[in-house]
């Protein structure tokens, strides 16, 4: 894809000191972060935490603009960095947010931020979901657990840009209620009648009105038509795996089904060489993929 | 595998405790002023039923000692991974003193049993990688031999002062 | 009936009666001057196997832990004595499965450094051959030299005190003859250079040698027994006890690292030493670790199926630190 | 541009020259190891040698490198008002923010390079830059990254033909040549009594002002022609590669992968002297307040390459991370890059641990899809492919 164009830079292009933010791709220094302040903590769930961040540099905060599904660089200096998706909607000026399951290294380190601390950001990185092209279409998103933060940008993208789209259904499941992310969200979208909206947990608990059973299984009962429809998934590995099987079994066609990659990063830039799957770098070949984009690439996921 | 992540963690607070020990941090007893050579960083590794206790025991009873020294508490001897040492003068401190229950007294009865043969060939590879006999010692005291300790630190430091600052070589 | 024979016919014996899935000896690799290791699933196969004293390789490496593929299977591998001393170390620990392999051990008379003999041309060799006590060396350009065997052995070699494997299911052919080894203590003349060196020249011969290392880990992957290759502390981020940074500093801690994980394993074979790309001394290292051990406690590591490393036991009446 | 030639003997006066402007790195001999090194007057220069131990790309691509310095400090509260002050109530919180010191970051970035020249390189090292160029230098969309492109500008690269290939060169079958001029900005070429010199580029030419330069004779010209074909013949193309990206995709699933990677060990030593690979990772450390972020050398052999949090490898067999390199060079790398990352040196094959041969793996796995079985791959944990989890799913 990329291979054939023919720009060769040198450093005379790059703008000194300036990073990729500021000076545009291919004349920062794409291994720059820009520094943010931590404005607003969320706390999701007991080891999920929503983290708003505002650029410190005022122009880079009024410049600043990203496609939803796309990803950043998020990073505590003297800790590292972590590849997020971004969670704000791309129409909000002013902060970017990401939210960060508490697992290894820098996680944790995350998790300890309060607000005001710095921390460092480059983003933003990878593709974006097509939704111009999307434009007429239903969109289901089926989503598990953190899986949602991927698609949580999108989703508020669609939904402010309602009349674009015939319909948008949202599934979304959780092992157990109090692991549900940005349920200020889900009320809203619970009141909306635009939005069909199914939740399920796991294993049945006191107090739960809505569904139980796996993402997948849901998924086959709700039976959704594939007919002008776009299936993004988005969720833990094996969550993705079979959903992506129950979207066969409905219909969907590879072109129709859409999920997000997530691959130990280091670069972000498609440099350092770890997060491919086969020829594509999920870095800046994905996150997004169809999944007829995924059959054509080796099984290394 | 857990317990490897464990003996790593608290590897790190020992690898953190070297390079905090910064020129400058603190007057030392001992060593010249400003324009002398920089005081000698030393990290203390001692197990936490003895030794800390020890050192404990010598502060409340206003033991005069030399502040060079850096203490890094650990469970037990036995938990010591030669790692720790090493890592420590390759951070830059200019002796390590590690110290324990003495044999027969470990609080987890044979921690230090283990520990010793560990840190006998510990002091054999350092004095191999070219590292002064006087910067490395391991030693056992007691939670009530206050005055011991206060003899080991100033002895230890001493013999390390005495050689001064390592210059920056291989480890 | 050679050595080799021996080998090809308990390989073939082997994987015809189903006990082993593959056998991993030893063949000639790219040209005739190398030997690389053989991973024999075929009967038909065994003929490439070979040996010579160019079968460096210690092939009990292929035995750690998720090195074998499939993770599960049956291994027959040939061992030299100083090989088995590292499957028996592996043993000691149930590192190893014992009932999953098969062990042919092949008595050694001794291999030689071809490193020592490719610094005596500058051309390429590609073919080395053996007779009487003779090594002959062809290059690439047609230029050849013969060498006394004895004059291009590894130095750990020559201070050998097991050339006939201490551990073994077969043996292929009659054992060597062997050295006194209750009358004569080790011989460890070959770091009494270093060892004879001021801390300070010490220090700076180090900083000299580990400024080359690449930090490519073929010392560690490819010693038998350090086992937790994959997971190498001297990789992990969290918490980051040795720096990813590359320096002379960094480098010798790093291989402090591989050295006490292993003490008490280590029987010298010098797998690493002959791994290493930039050709690091390393045995300058594991040398003397097993040098100070035996000082210690009169110990050689892997030598004895039932007896335990030596750091991972105590003795109550040990003397040290008294 | 005229063929020049240098004498023998004033090489070292020419590198002297070179050295007046310009770090001068070259191959020396220490301890019997032939490495790339800062040349001094003084030292030798080891051209009999074919290669090397290591490609020099280390002085280009440095095997650790910081490249962001930062500190932490505290910052005073009236510095917080003002610089809060023109935010506005956007932060919902200005007034608390501004009464609290608190902690804030300065970061640099560090981009370091001066002119160097490398002599003794050979044309499959220069090669290896080249390709090295396309992935950082923000070729075709990609982003260009500063750190290397500073050092690889300010670089010039004095190639020397390979008079005498190895065995286990195989430079002509990458489209390559002992005395190829693919980012070689100029090749000195051994002749009778010394080397005969041309430059390609104008960095090239700008090392040539030495005085004792002359014009090669019209013998001595023809003499060098005369050696590069003789060196070409020399090389053995034992195997092809054409359509060897799609034989890798057919051979993807392969059982042959299985029977190559048995004697790998999973070290990175064919990916450090490799004149082309380019993966790296990153760290931070932190002392205090002050630390730095640098990047070192990293390999796909590394067995954490490429282990997740979650503790999950799309990697974890070693055979995968075996396939991984090879279907890196000859496959991923092309379908974005138009070329091969791989320039022949060979390096790989005589510094294997277990001489693993590059050439042999090809042979096998770039032939069309004669090995496909990939009977025993369900053994090893890869998740099916989803149109095979359909399959399963039905059964």
């Amino acid at each position: 894809m990329a291979g054939n164009g023919k720009t060769r830079l040198t450093s005379a292009d790059v703008v000194a000191g300036a990073s990729t933010a500021r000076a545009g791709k291919l004349g920062g220094n794409p291994y720059l972060p820009e520094i943010a302040t931590v404005i607003k903590i969320i706390e999701e769930t007991p080891n999920i935490k929503t983290f708003r961040m505002r650029f410190d540099d005022p122009a880079v905060r009024a410049d600043f603009s990203f496609l939803p599904g796309q990803v950043g660089q998020l990073g505590i200096f003297g800790v590292g960095e972590s590849t997020f998706a971004i969670t704000s909607r791309p129409s909000e000026k002013g902060f970017i947010q990401f939210s960060v399951m508490k697992a290894g290294e820098v996680t944790r380190a995350l998790h300890n931020l309060s607000e005001g601390d710095k921390v460092g950001i480059r983003a933003p990185m990878g593709c974006g979901f097509p939704v111009d092209a999307w434009k007429g279409k239903k969109i289901l998103y089926v989503m598990g657990g953190i899986g949602s933060a991927a698609l949580k940008a999108t989703i508020e993208y669609t939904l402010e840009h309602r009349a674009d789209y015939e319909g948008i259904s949202i599934l979304y499941g959780a092992t157990a209620p109090q692991n549900f992310t940005y349920q200020y969200d889900i009320e809203d979208w619970q009141k909306r009648d635009d939005i069909d909206l199914v939740l399920t947990i796991d294993r049945e608990c006191d107090g739960w009105q809505c569904d139980v059973g796996l993402v997948p299984h849901v998924l086959e009962r709700m039976n959704p038509d594939p007919a002008n429809t776009i299936a993004i998934t988005c969720g833990p590995p094996i969550m993705i795996k079979f959903a992506l099987m129950s979207f066969q079994k409905l219909g969907f066609t590879d072109e129709q089904t859409f999920t997000t990659l997530e691959k130990r990063m280091k670069c972000g830039i498609g440099i350092c060489g770890r997060c491919n799957v086969g020829p594509k770098y999920v870095c800046v070949d994905g996150p997004v993929f169809s999944l007829a984009e995924l059959k054509e690439l080796p099984d290394e996921l | 595998m857990a317990e490897e992540t464990q003996t790593s963690q608290a590897g790190a607070q020992a690898a953190g405790a070297a390079p905090s020990a910064a020129p400058g941090d603190s007057p030392t007893v001992g060593t010249a002023a400003s324009g002398g050579p920089r005081p000698v960083k030393i990290i203390g590794i001692v197990c936490n039923w003895c030794s800390y206790a020890g050192a404990d025991t010598a502060g409340v009873g206003r033991f005069r000692q030399p502040a060079n020294i850096r203490l890094v508490r650990v469970p037990c001897t036995g938990r010591v991974d030669p790692l720790f040492a090493l890592k420590a003068f390759e951070k830059g401190a200019d002796g390590v003193l590690i110290s324990g229950c003495h044999p027969g007294d470990c609080h987890y009865s044979e921690g230090n049993y283990y520990a010793r043969r560990k840190f006998e060939l510990l002091e054999r590879m350092i004095h191999h990688l070219g590292i002064p006999k006087e910067r490395f010692q391991w030693t056992w005291v007691s939670a009530s031999e206050g005055q011991r300790w206060q003899q080991v630190v100033t002895d230890f430091v001493a013999g390390v002062e005495k050689l001064g600052p390592r210059k920056g070589r291989a480890l | 009936m050679s050595r080799q024979d021996h080998i090809r016919e308990f390989a073939t014996a082997a994987l015809a009666a189903g006990r082993v899935d593959y056998v991993i000896g030893w063949k000639y690799g790219y040209n005739q001057s190398e030997v690389v290791p053989a991973f024999v699933k075929d009967p038909a196969d065994v003929d490439q196997l070979v040996w010579n004293p160019l079968c460096h390789h210690n092939l009990v490496t292929f035995l750690k832990r998720k090195m074998p593929d499939p993770l599960d299977a049956k291994i027959g591998v040939c061992v030299k004595g100083c090989d088995s001393r590292t499957l028996v170390a592996l043993l000691q620990e149930e590192l190893v499965d014992k009932d999953r392999i098969y062990v042919i051990g092949v008595p050694c008379d001794g291999v030689v450094d071809r490193r020592k003999l490719e610094k005596e041309f500058a051309d390429e060799m590609i073919h080395i051959s053996f007779s009487d006590g003779k090594v002959g060396v062809t290059t690439r350009n047609g230029e050849t030299k013969e060498f006394d065997k004895d004059a291009v052995l590894l130095d750990v070699c020559r201070l050998c005190r097991y050339p006939n494997p201490v551990y073994a299911d077969d043996t292929a052919g009659p054992p060597v003859a062997e050295p006194d080894r209750k009358h004569t203590a080790p011989d460890w003349t070959d770091i009494a250079e270093y060892e004879n060196l001021s801390d300070d020249d010490k220090q700076a011969l180090l900083e000299q040698i580990y400024a080359t290392c690449i930090r490519c880990f073929a010392c560690i992957n490819v010693c038998p027994v350090c086992f937790c290759w994959d997971k190498c502390v001297n990789r992990s981020r969290q918490p980051e006890l040795v720096s990813q940074k590359v320096g002379p500093k960094e480098n010798l801690l790093f291989q402090m690292v591989h050295m006490f994980h292993v003490a008490g394993r280590c029987p010298s074979c010098g797998a690493c030493d002959r791994a290493c790309p930039v050709e690091i001394p390393l045995y300058l290292l594991h040398r003397k670790m097993n040098k100070e051990l035996y000082d210690m406690f009169a110990f050689e590591p892997g030598v004895k199926l039932d007896e335990k490393p030596v750091l991972q036991v105590f003795d109550i009446k040990d003397q040290f630190g008294e | 541009m005229a063929i020049k030639y240098l004498s023998g003997d004033q090489l070292p006066a020419f590198l002297g020259y070179v050295a007046e402007k310009a770090r001068v790195v070259a191959p020396i001999k220490s301890d019997g190891v032939v490495q790339f090194q800062p040349w001094a007057p003084g030292k030798d220069v080891e051209l009999d040698v074919l290669l090397a131990k290591q490609s020099p790309k280390a002085f280009v691509f440095l095997q650790s490198e910081t490249y962001l310095k930062f500190g932490y400090r505290m910052e005073e509260p009236s510095e917080v008002t003002g610089d809060a002050a023109t935010d506005g109530a956007e932060g919902g919180n200005a007034a608390t923010e501004a009464a609290i010191p608190h902690e804030t970051v300065e970061v640099e970035a560090l981009n370091e390079a001066s002119a160097q020249v490398i002599f003794g390189l050979r044309p499959c090292d220069a090669r290896g830059f080249v390709q090295m160029d396309n992935v950082f230098g923000g070729y075709g969309g990609f982003y260009f990254d500063p750190l290397y492109n500073a050092r690889r500008e300010a670089t010039t690269l004095l190639a020397v033909t390979c008079r005498d290939p190895r065995s286990t060169c195989f430079c002509t079958a990458i489209g390559g040549c002992p005395a190829g001029r693919e980012g070689v900005d100029a090749l000195f070429t051994q002749v009778v009594g010394g080397y005969t010199v041309e430059a390609f580029t104008d960095k090239g030419e700008a090392t040539l002002g030495f005085s004792a330069l002359a014009d090669a004779s019209d013998a001595q010209a023809g003499e060098a022609a005369e050696v590069k074909v003789q060196a070409t013949t020399k090389v053995d193309v034992p195997f092809t590669l054409e359509g060897i990206r799609d034989n890798l995709r057919a051979n993807f699933e392969g059982q042959a992968w299985h029977d190559l990677h048995m004697r790998c060990i999973s070290c990175g030593t064919c990916t450090y002297v490799c004149p082309n690979c380019y993966c790296f990772n990153v760290g931070d450390e932190l002392v205090e307040c002050a630390g730095e972020r640098y990047r070192t050398w990293d390999n796909c052999f590394n067995p954490l390459y490429t282990e997740e949090t979650s503790g999950h490898n799309p990697r974890e067999a070693k055979f995968s991370r075996f396939r991984n390199r090879f279907s890196h060079k000859f496959w991923y790398y092309p379908d974005k890059y138009d070329s091969l990352l791989c320039s022949g040196c060979g390096r790989c094959i005589v510094h294997c641990p277990t001489r693993i041969d590059i050439r042999e793996v090809l042979r096998v796995m770039g032939s069309p899809a004669t090995v496909a079985g990939g009977s025993s791959l369900a053994a090893h944990g890869t998740a099916p492919a989803p149109s095979q989890a359909a399959d399963g799913e039905e059964t």
